[in-house]
Formats: C-alpha cells, sequence, structure tokens
C-alpha cells in the first residue's frame, strides 16, 4: 500500500508540475528571456479563467477551446500594455524601479476589477474531462489533471520549436544579449520585444484555463502563484525553457510529496523555500546563463 | 599649497618605502572562449610616471578592471603597497590607496558636482584617517580639489549640465578625492581639443610631482610621450613591450603589432 | 551585376559637444577595397557609425548607391540602413553569445533578400571557415578570439550584402590572426565581389588588400593615396600614423 | 535645521493633532488616524530601502506581519504567565511579562530587523529584481509559517484584550495613537538624519551607480544590509501595535496585500527622494482611503490606489514633491536669484534611478 501511495503522489507531482510548467511559461519568456520583470503576470493568468469561465458556460464550449480562440486577443492586449510600457520607461532607461512599480500597480487594478465585476464568490466550468479518472494499473490519473498538464507540455514543445527554428524567434532569444547587434541584422529589437511580450501574455489564456479546469477561482487566487512561477523561472535557469519545464515538474513533485507526508498547508512555504535557496546557493538557476 | 595635497604627498613617499608600489604578476583573465589578458608582468615604482598603450581590444581596461577589483583575474596576483590584493573587493583596493577614472565618464546623477567629489572625501579619506571630516573640512577639500580642476565655479550644478570635457575633468576630481597612491587616469583625454589635452597633462604632471604615482592610459601618442617616464605596450591580451619611451616606440615589435607586419 | 559605391561628403560628427569628425568626404566606388586608416582615437569607429546610422552626423550628405540605385543614408534607422544591403562587422564583433555558431549565421540572414540563398551562403561560409563547420553547434561565446572573428564575418556575409564594412577587425587578435583574418575579406569580397570600406589601424595589413586609402587624424582626413604602393612608402603617413 | 529643533516641531504637531481629535471627542477620528499614522511610518520606512537605495521591497507586509505576531506571542506568553509559578524562574516571568507595549515594538523592530538583514545577506550580491523577488517569497513562507503555528492562533487567529482604559489618555486607542505618533516622529527624524549623513549620501551613490560608488570607497554591500535592517525594523515597529487596535489578528488581515501595495504607491506617489515624499503620499493616500472604507468596499479602495500608482508613475515619475519641485525650480530659474556657490548640504533631489 505504502509504494502505491508514493507512485500516485508522484504522478500527482509531475500532473501538477505539468500546470506549473504553464503557468509560468509567460513569465520565462518576459523575465527570463526579455528582462521584463511581469509581476501582474497572475492577473492576466486569472483574466484567462474567467474568460473561459464566461464563454464556456454560456456557450458550453471546452475551455481550453476557448484559450485557443482567445489566443488573438490576449496576444493584442500584451502588445498594447508593452507599448505603454516601453515608453513610459524602457525608452526613458527607467524600466527597473518605475517598471516594477507599473506592473504591481496593474496587478491590483486587475484584480480589484474582476472583484467589481464578478464578486468574490468561486467561478468553476463544466468540461467532459473534469471528474473523471484514467486507471492504469496501480497508476490514477485524473483528467482535470492529465489534460492540462499534456496541452501544457504541447505548449512548451511549440514555442521552444518557435523560438529555435523562426527568423524571429531567433531574433527573441537575441535581443536581451545585444540589442544594436540585433539592428545590424535588419531586425527591430523593439518590434521583436513587443512580439515576445505578447506572446507571453497569449500563453496566460490557455494558462488561465487550466486554472480554472483544474480549481474554482476567485480573483484573488493569482497572488498565490506570484511565488510559484518565479520560483520555477529562477529555478529553471532565467532565458532556458528546458530549464523551466524540469523546474516545474520538480517543484510539482516536491510540493505534492511535501503535501502528502508533512501537511497540505505546508505546501506554498516549499516553493519558495526552495527559491531562496536556489537564489543563495546557484542563482543561475539548473540551465541558466 | 593647501593642506588636502600635502596630506597626500606626505603619505605617497616614504612608509615601506622599499619596493615597487604595484607588482602586476602572471595576471591572466578570460570572457568565456575569449582571453582578454594572457599573463601580464610589470612593476610600477613609488612616484613613477607609466603610459600604457595598445591598439583597441588588447586588454587595457580589462587589466584596469583586473588592478581596481572590478573584475577578478583567474589567475596571477596584483600586489600593491606590499599587499596581495586578490579577492579584495573595489572599495577596499580604494581604502587601500588605489584610485581610477573611468573611460566613459560615471557622474552620480543624482548630486551636485561638489557632492560628486565629497564621497570619496567621506568613505576613503574618513576611513583612512579613522577619523570623520567635519563639515567645513569638506567644503574646503571639495573646493580645492574643484579649483584644482578649474570646476570651482560649478560646485552646485547638478552633473548633467557639465559638458563633457568637465565630466571628464569631474571624474579625475573624484579620483584624486580618495588621496590615492596610485592613479589610473583610464583615456581621460580621448577626444579633447589639443589645449585641453594639454591642460589635463600638467594637471597629472602636477599631482605627480606631489608624490601619486600615476599610470596613465590613452591614444593620444604625443600626451603619453610628454608625460610617460616609461611605456608599456599591450597588444591582445600580452605586454609586448616595456622600457623607456623613445626607445619602445623604435621597437620592430612594437612597431608590427601595431602597424602590423 | 549593377554597380554598388558609397559616398561620403562634408560630414561633421560630435558626441555630446566634443567634435569628434570634422568635414570628412570619402569616396568607395563599386568593387573596391578602400582601407580608412589610423590609430586609435582619431574617429574612424565614429565615421563608420555615421554610415550606419548608429551616430547622426551633424551635418553632410551620405550616399549609398545599391544595384544602380542612390539612396540618402542620414535619417534612416540602422536596420533600414541593413536591409538596403549595407552589413557591417563591428567592432569587438559583438556576436551573440548564448547562441550557437548556426544560430548566429541564420540571425545574420533575417533580411528578405538574404532568405532566398540562405543555403549557398551558408555553404560558402563553412567552406570559407571550415573550423565554424566543426563548431557549428558550440555556443557563440566559448569560441575563441580568432573564431569570434571569422564567426563575425561569415555572419555579415549571410545578409547577402552589396557594401561590406568593417570596424577594425584585427581588434583582440593575436597578430598571425589578423594576417589570415585580412585574407579571408578579400577571398569573400572577391566571391560576392563586394564594395568593401575596412576602418583598420593594423596599417600595413590593410595596404595588403586596399585599392586605396584614407588616413584620418584627430577627425581630418589627412592624405588620400591613391594606390596601395603610394600609400605605403611614404614618410609622411608613418609621421602622421604615429602622432609623433 | 538641527534634529532636535526637527523632533520639537514635529511633536508639537503630534500633539497639537491628538488635542484637537480628543475636542471632537469620539473615537472614530482616533482610530482612522491610528491607520494613517502607520502608513506614514511604513511608507518612510520602504523608502528608506527602496527610494534612497534603489532596491524595491515587495514583501513590507511581512515585515509588518513579524512585528505583529511579536506582538500576539508576547501578549499569549503574558496571558499564560501564571502557568510558570511563583518561585525562581516563575517570578522572573512575572517580572518580565505582561510586557508593554512600548517594549513589544522594540522587540518587533529588532525581529524585523533581524529578518531584513537575514534576507538581504541572502540577495543582494545578485541585480536588484532578485532582492524583490526574494522579499515577495520571504512575505508568503512567513505567513505559512504562522498558518501553521498554533501557539500564536495559526489560521484560526488570536484574540488581544488589551485593558479597556489607561490612565491619563483615557481611551486606550488614544494610549496607541500617542504611540504610533511617536513611531511617526521616530521615522520621519531617521529618514532625514540619513539622508543628511554620511550614509545618506553612501545610499544615494548605489542608487546611481554602485560600480563608481565602489570605486569612491563606498562599502555598497555593507550599507545596503544597513539600510533593510533599518527598514525591515521600522516596518516591524510600525506592525507591533496592531493586535492591540485590532483586537482578533488572522493570518490574512496580518499579511494583508494592502501593506504591500500602499508601502510602494505612498513614496511613488510622494515622491522618493525625500523623507517629505512618503509623508505627502501617506497622508494623502491613507486618508483618502480611511474616507472610501466609509463609503465604498475595500476592494475599490485598493483599485484608486492601484490606479493612482499607476498614473504617478507613467505621468510623475518622481511623485508630488518632484512635481513640486520642477515648478519650483522653472519659477526661480526665471526669477534671477542668487545661487549659492557653496555645495548644497544633502544629494540635490532630481530623482536617479534604480538598478534593474
Amino acid at each position: 500500500m505504502e509504494l502505491e501511495l508514493l507512485l500516485n503522489a508522484l504522478v500527482a507531482g509531475l500532473l501538477l508540475g505539468g500546470f506549473y510548467a504553464a503557468v509560468t511559461l509567460g513569465i520565462s519568456v518576459s523575465f527570463g528571456i526579455l528582462d521584463i520583470v511581469n509581476i501582474a503576470h497572475p492577473a492576466f493568468i486569472i483574466l484567462g479563467s474567467y474568460v473561459a469561465y464566461i464563454i464556456s458556460s454560456k456557450f458550453g464550449i471546452d475551455p481550453i477551446v476557448v484559450a485557443i480562440v482567445m489566443l488573438p486577443f490576449f496576444y493584442a492586449l500584451g502588445s498594447a500594455i508593452y507599448q505603454i510600457y516601453y515608453v513610459s520607461f524602457e525608452r526613458r532607461g527607467q524600466e527597473a524601479l518605475r517598471g516594477l512599480a507599473f506592473f504591481f500597480g496593474l496587478l491590483f487594478v486587475t484584480e480589484v476589477l474582476l472583484i467589481l465585476v464578478f464578486g468574490v464568490d468561486y467561478r468553476y466550468v463544466e468540461a467532459v474531462y473534469i471528474g473523471p479518472t484514467l486507471h492504469l494499473g496501480i497508476l490514477e490519473f485524473p483528467l482535470r489533471m492529465l489534460v492540462p498538464a499534456l496541452v501544457s507540455i504541447a505548449m512548451f514543445c511549440c514555442l521552444q520549436l518557435y523560438l529555435s527554428k523562426t527568423f524571429t524567434g531567433r531574433a527573441i532569444m537575441a535581443v536581451s544579449q545585444d540589442p544594436l547587434a540585433l539592428r545590424l541584422m535588419a531586425v527591430d529589437p523593439t518590434r521583436i520585444k513587443r512580439v515576445a511580450f505578447s506572446i507571453s501574455i497569449a500563453t496566460a489564456a490557455l494558462a488561465g484555463a487550466f486554472l480554472i479546469i483544474i480549481q474554482p477561482v476567485v480573483p484573488s487566487v493569482g497572488r498565490d502563484y506570484i511565488g510559484i512561477i518565479f520560483a520555477i523561472c529562477v529555478l529553471g535557469g532565467l532565458g532556458s525553457l528546458p530549464g523551466t519545464l524540469i523546474a516545474a515538474l520538480l517543484l510539482g513533485i516536491i510540493e505534492s510529496l511535501t503535501s502528502i507526508y508533512i501537511g497540505p498547508s505546508w505546501a506554498p512555504a516549499v516553493a519558495f523555500g526552495v527559491l531562496l535557496l536556489t537564489l543563495a546557493v546557484r542563482p543561475s538557476g539548473l540551465l541558466g546563463r | 599649497m593647501s593642506d588636502v595635497m600635502s596630506t597626500a604627498a606626505t603619505q605617497a613617499a616614504p612608509q615601506s618605502a622599499s619596493g615597487p608600489i604595484l607588482q602586476i604578476s602572471g595576471v591572466g583573465k578570460r570572457f568565456g572562449g575569449f582571453v582578454a589578458l594572457d599573463g601580464v608582468n610589470f612593476d610600477v615604482a613609488r612616484g613613477e610616471r607609466v603610459g600604457l598603450i595598445g591598439p583597441n581590444g588588447s586588454g587595457k581596461s580589462t587589466l584596469v578592471n583586473c588592478i581596481c577589483g572590478t573584475l577578478q583575474n583567474e589567475t596571477g596576483t596584483v600586489t600593491f603597497d606590499g599587499k596581495a590584493m586578490n579577492g579584495l573587493v573595489a572599495h577596499q583596493r580604494t581604502h587601500l590607496g588605489l584610485a581610477r577614472s573611468f573611460q566613459l565618464p560615471r557622474p552620480f546623477s543624482s548630486m551636485s558636482v561638489a557632492d560628486n567629489i565629497r564621497v570619496p572625501l567621506m568613505y576613503t579619506v574618513a576611513t583612512r584617517s579613522g577619523h570623520h571630516l567635519s563639515h567645513a573640512e569638506l567644503s574646503d577639500h571639495c573646493h580645492e580639489l574643484l579649483k584644482l580642476v578649474s570646476l570651482e565655479a560649478k560646485g552646485s550644478h547638478r552633473v548633467q549640465d557639465l559638458t563633457q570635457v568637465e565630466q571628464r575633468k569631474l571624474e579625475l576630481a573624484r579620483a584624486v578625492a580618495a588621496e590615492p597612491k596610485l592613479l589610473i587616469a583610464d583615456e581621460s583625454m580621448a577626444g579633447l581639443s589639443h589645449s585641453e589635452v594639454e591642460d589635463i597633462v600638467s594637471l597629472l604632471l602636477q599631482l605627480n610631482e606631489r608624490g601619486i604615482t600615476i599610470i596613465m592610459i590613452e591614444h593620444i601618442m604625443r600626451a603619453v610621450m610628454k608625460f610617460s617616464q616609461r611605456l608599456v605596450v599591450l597588444v591582445s591580451g600580452k605586454k609586448v613591450a616595456d622600457g623607456e619611451p623613445e626607445a619602445v616606440v623604435q621597437d620592430p615589435e612594437v612597431v608590427r603589432a601595431y602597424l602590423g607586419q | 551585376m549593377a554597380s554598388s559605391s558609397l559616398r561620403l561628403e562634408g560630414v561633421h560628427a560630435a558626441y555630446g559637444s566634443v567634435r569628434v569628425i570634422h568635414d570628412v568626404s570619402v569616396r568607395v566606388d563599386s568593387g573596391e577595397t578602400v582601407a580608412l586608416l589610423g590609430t586609435n582615437g582619431n574617429g574612424k569607429s565614429t565615421l563608420i557609425k555615421c554610415i550606419m546610422g548608429i551616430v547622426p552626423p551633424a551635418e553632410g550628405r551620405i550616399v549609398a548607391e545599391i544595384d544602380g540605385v542612390e539612396h540618402n543614408l542620414v535619417g534612416m534607422t540602422t536596420e533600414q540602413i541593413v536591409d538596403l544591403g549595407i552589413a557591417l562587422v563591428p567592432e569587438g564583433r559583438r556576436l551573440f553569445p548564448r547562441q550557437t555558431v548556426e544560430e548566429n549565421l541564420f540571425l545574420g540572414a533575417s533580411r528578405a533578400k538574404a532568405r532566398a540563398n540562405i543555403k549557398q551562403n551558408l555553404d560558402f561560409c563553412f567552406e570559407t571557415f571550415p573550423r565554424l563547420a566543426e563548431r557549428r553547434s558550440q555556443l557563440a561565446g566559448s569560441m575563441s578570439g580568432g573564431e569570434q572573428q571569422m564567426l563575425a564575418l561569415a555572419r555579415a556575409l549571410m545578409l547577402s550584402p552589396r557594401i561590406l564594412l568593417i570596424d577594425e577587425p584585427s581588434v583582440g587578435l593575436a597578430p598571425v590572426l589578423v594576417s589570415r583574418t585580412i585574407d579571408a575579406i578579400k577571398q569573400l569580397k572577391d566571391h560576392y565581389n563586394l564594395t568593401v570600406l575596412m576602418a583598420e589601424q593594423n596599417f600595413t595589413q590593410a595596404l595588403r588588400i586596399a585599392d586605396r586609402g584614407y588616413v584620418i587624424v584627430h577627425g581630418h582626413i589627412e592624405f588620400e593615396g591613391r594606390s596601395a604602393e603610394e600609400l605605403n612608402n611614404n614618410d609622411l603617413i608613418r609621421k602622421f600614423y604615429l602622432g609623433m | 535645521m538641527r534634529t532636535p529643533l526637527f523632533v520639537l516641531i514635529w511633536a508639537i504637531v503630534g500633539l497639537a493633532l491628538y488635542l484637537v481629535f480628543e475636542i471632537f471627542g469620539n473615537d472614530y477620528l482616533f482610530f482612522a488616524g491610528y491607520i494613517v499614522l502607520q502608513y506614514i511610518v511604513l511608507a518612510t520606512a520602504w523608502n528608506i530601502l527602496g527610494g534612497y537605495c534603489g532596491y524595491v521591497n515587495f514583501g513590507s507586509a511581512g515585515f509588518f506581519a513579524l512585528g505583529a505576531y511579536s506582538g500576539v506571542f508576547l501578549y499569549t506568553v503574558g496571558q499564560g504567565v501564571d502557568d510558570f509559578g511563583t518561585e525562581g524562574f516563575g517570578a522572573l516571568m512575572h517580572l518580565i511579562f505582561p510586557v508593554p507595549v512600548p517594549i513589544i515594538i522594540v522587540i518587533g523592530g529588532i525581529v524585523a530587523g533581524l529578518v531584513g538583514l537575514g534576507t538581504g545577506y541572502l540577495t543582494l550580491r545578485l541585480r536588484g529584481v532578485f532582492f524583490a523577488i526574494a522579499t515577495l517569497a520571504l512575505a508568503v513562507v512567513l505567513e505559512t509559517l504562522v498558518v501553521n503555528w498554533s501557539y500564536v492562533g495559526g489560521s484560526r487567529g488570536a484574540y488581544i484584550i488589551p485593558p479597556s482604559e489607561i490612565p491619563i489618555f483615557g481611551p486606550y486607542v488614544q494610549f496607541l495613537f500617542a504611540l504610533m505618533i511617536v513611531l511617526v516622529i521616530v521615522a520621519l527624524t531617521s529618514a532625514r538624519l540619513i539622508e543628511r549623513s554620511r550614509l545618506g549620501y553612501g545610499f544615494a551613490t548605489i542608487r546611481d551607480d554602485e560600480l563608481a560608488a565602489e570605486a569612491c570607497g563606498v562599502p555598497t554591500l555593507r550599507l545596503k544590509l544597513i539600510a533593510t535592517t533599518i527598514s525591515g525594523a521600522l516596518m516591524g515597529m510600525a506592525g507591533a501595535p496592531f493586535p492591540f487596535y485590532i483586537g482578533y489578528v488572522e493570518p490574512a488581515s496580518a499579511f494583508n496585500l494592502s501593506y504591500a501595495v500602499n508601502a510602494i504607491a505612498m513614496p511613488m506617489i510622494g515622491g522618493t527622494t525625500s523623507w517629505i515624499g512618503p509623508l505627502v503620499g501617506a497622508v494623502l493616500l491613507g486618508s483618502l482611503q480611511q474616507l472610501a472604507t466609509v463609503t465604498i468596499s475595500s476592494a475599490a479602495n485598493l483599485l484608486i490606489v492601484g490606479l493612482l500608482l499607476i498614473a504617478f508613475v507613467i505621468v510623475a515619475p518622481n511623485g508630488i514633491v518632484g512635481l513640486v519641485q520642477g515648478w519650483w525650480r522653472k519659477r526661480s530659474a526665471n526669477t534671477p536669484t542668487k545661487t549659492s556657490t557653496t555645495s548644497s548640504a544633502k544629494p540635490s533631489t532630481t530623482s536617479g534611478e534604480a538598478k534593474p
């Protein structure tokens, strides 16, 4: 019986890690690759959850399908926000203190607007895979965790391919290393940063859909994820998508084991304990620069 | 002469007068695969005027950063005043009496010109002498140093209002404010007019007379030849020549390194 | 192939209040290799930066003829100038250290016209610089100085340029590598029939491949040699050069 | 102006405020006033690290709660002091407990200051943004620890029943109000002292150019640790009397996000380069929110703060004080007044920029 408990805890950890990877992907792009500290990213994830909630409950469409349909809108939202960020901060070289405060303000304005519109009672979605569990021998795979994890890994593969095989993708990986050198490749660094930031906000649409599938959501839930996504991004190594995925799975497992063997209320402290440890011991992270 | 200058002079001269003030032995530094410094060796005697020259990318600035602690060299040691400095961070080396001006001026933008000079006085001079300078002493020293670089009229101006040349002079004044035994002037004359170059060279000669050892890093050969008692030539991370200026310039190895085979 | 040339007339430039370039007029005709000679701190790099739009000139005209079509470069952004087909190998190479050799080369071919013939350009680069082929998946930052210089040259070639500007290729290179780099530039120029303007302080090396040269001292063109020989055996040049 | 005079003036202002509230006679003014004063201390504390050194602390709620829960812990021990018996150790415990609130404030300050020092030591060698993320993580770790610490009430929360009356001040809240006035004076005086001292110059050089600061002999790491300790300690002192003010403390209220938001918004809106900025920001924003809680929900409250923060950060990067200074400099520029040539005593207040 003991072995079965452990194995299922590991499975649960991996599936949770898959979800954490999706939640962290946006920050891995904006903070890891572009050096833009978008502390408001969780607010966009919650926005993705509520968009999935409204449309799927009104039209009965599957939340992940809704998220995929909404990707262009989130992309547009991302480029609008980047334009404000670039004009008011980056161009004036004031992006450090002021840029951080800008995103901090954005985080609260988004959360509070959602509270004012939707109130504070829990919202959830229906989907065919919420509820049933896949049994493989003694292993149990709750579908509502399995589907998001699989789609999340698919998201990672697509983005990694895009970044390594397309011209814009390579430029995105290059822009924070040497923007002037990118100009010498006939590429405008600002356009590239806008594209990358817009992609990072677009991933929030899908991450939000996964979140509301996995657990009912209230506007303030986003704040619980700020720490986790930065912890995973730093642990995985800045600017490395594979590093982020590995760190997310690792953290999912650690958290799953902690809540089973020590107690669920200790789980949130795990992510941050790991983050503080990483910052102290190996700030460049697992695969980072 | 003002008291601030005389204290520098007395400090630099006797003490452990024996042995060179700076010894660079086998200093190496790499950035990834790129070897910036490849085992550099030379000494600087007390009160000496040394010119450090070499084409762009030869490692001059990297060497300065390794001496001053902004970068830590992987191999070799830098010994200052008989003390090996491996592992010491920049401010500790400044307290030992080693000061530098930056190639691209780095003023403290939220402060006035005079306050920029106040910082090394409050942090290096006060720490070294063990007692904090009074407000009056600080103002006198600031005024003295501003007069030295003829910026006394701009004491309360904001740093952004200074011209390029004035910012270079502020860099030098700030370095001298730390009352150093060794001053490294990193390309403080690049792009200056003929007369401005003369001003800086005479200022550096004046400081040297007061006992401050000076390493000048410049491309302007006319200034380097006039100022230096000795020339050290770096090419792609290695020392290729070290000696009396007239001889070094004629040395075929230097000419080949500079002008190509 | 229609002609591609570069003309600068009465160019002045400054960093803040410090004047660096004074009334410079330079001509690079189609298919020519012109050297811009002078020791460091005389304005060579600044002039190159004016042409590329990195430093806006205070006065003067900069005209580039690309395959017969004239363009006034002053006022264009750097990326627009590069998109015309004017490539720069920058001082200090400025590679993307955390990306592989191949990724750096592909980045060089970002320009629309260059994407069409990536395959040929890549094969030619690997042929000219076999070392790059061996290390195609190694991070650019981990390569030696000489290898990084080769990669910077190859990356500029991936742009299928018509005009190639090179800013101090010998920077940071050991003397033996400098001559190999200059030979490589000659080889690439002939294969692509390029118009080349090279700012270089290594006088003798530059003249090995230059058809003509200008000597710049304190931001002024002090001397224009109509041929390599004229430049080479001129004591005046050596005096100017060493700034005696 | 010498420091004692500065303290005297603010003491008089504080006394006047207290008397005016006393005359109007209803407790609401003291309750609302206490919160505004608390925010002045919190904003001033944040600014010492954020405004002067340029290192952003996102975890102000954590440091505030450290102070609050020090109070809860000491109070709980005091309640149970009889279990220790009366001889030897018990007698000693009876001597110490129950600990008077002013002492609790000092202890809360020491605890939070040490945690600030620890966090700083772990992360201040790295880029500023890592410190900001570490403070965020710290706040959540501390909250989790408190939630799981049943002695101080854990997630259920703890009840603190202060004496309803106290000699001299009358209602207990008026005693706490007076204590908070003292804390405000301590915070403002220390911020002003720092600004004008050698320490203040050192902090400004770290904000402007850390590399150049090291070259000038400034021990940047040591100064940064001093800044995090002072800032953390003041935040802990602001939080220490909170349990006695609110009566029931649970992790959600002590670690409330509004502390983190306001601690950043108030200095940003007021101005970060001098002690006046956080004061102006805290008084404006603090009283605005106190008025708002009567009329609109606390959510709308946060919306106002969030919108103001974004607006000021984009439009007026140097805050209200910056705007006034800019306007003053323009006005004095065209009216030819003799500008003194002696160097100004304190760093001129154009705002430098933090390290990314």
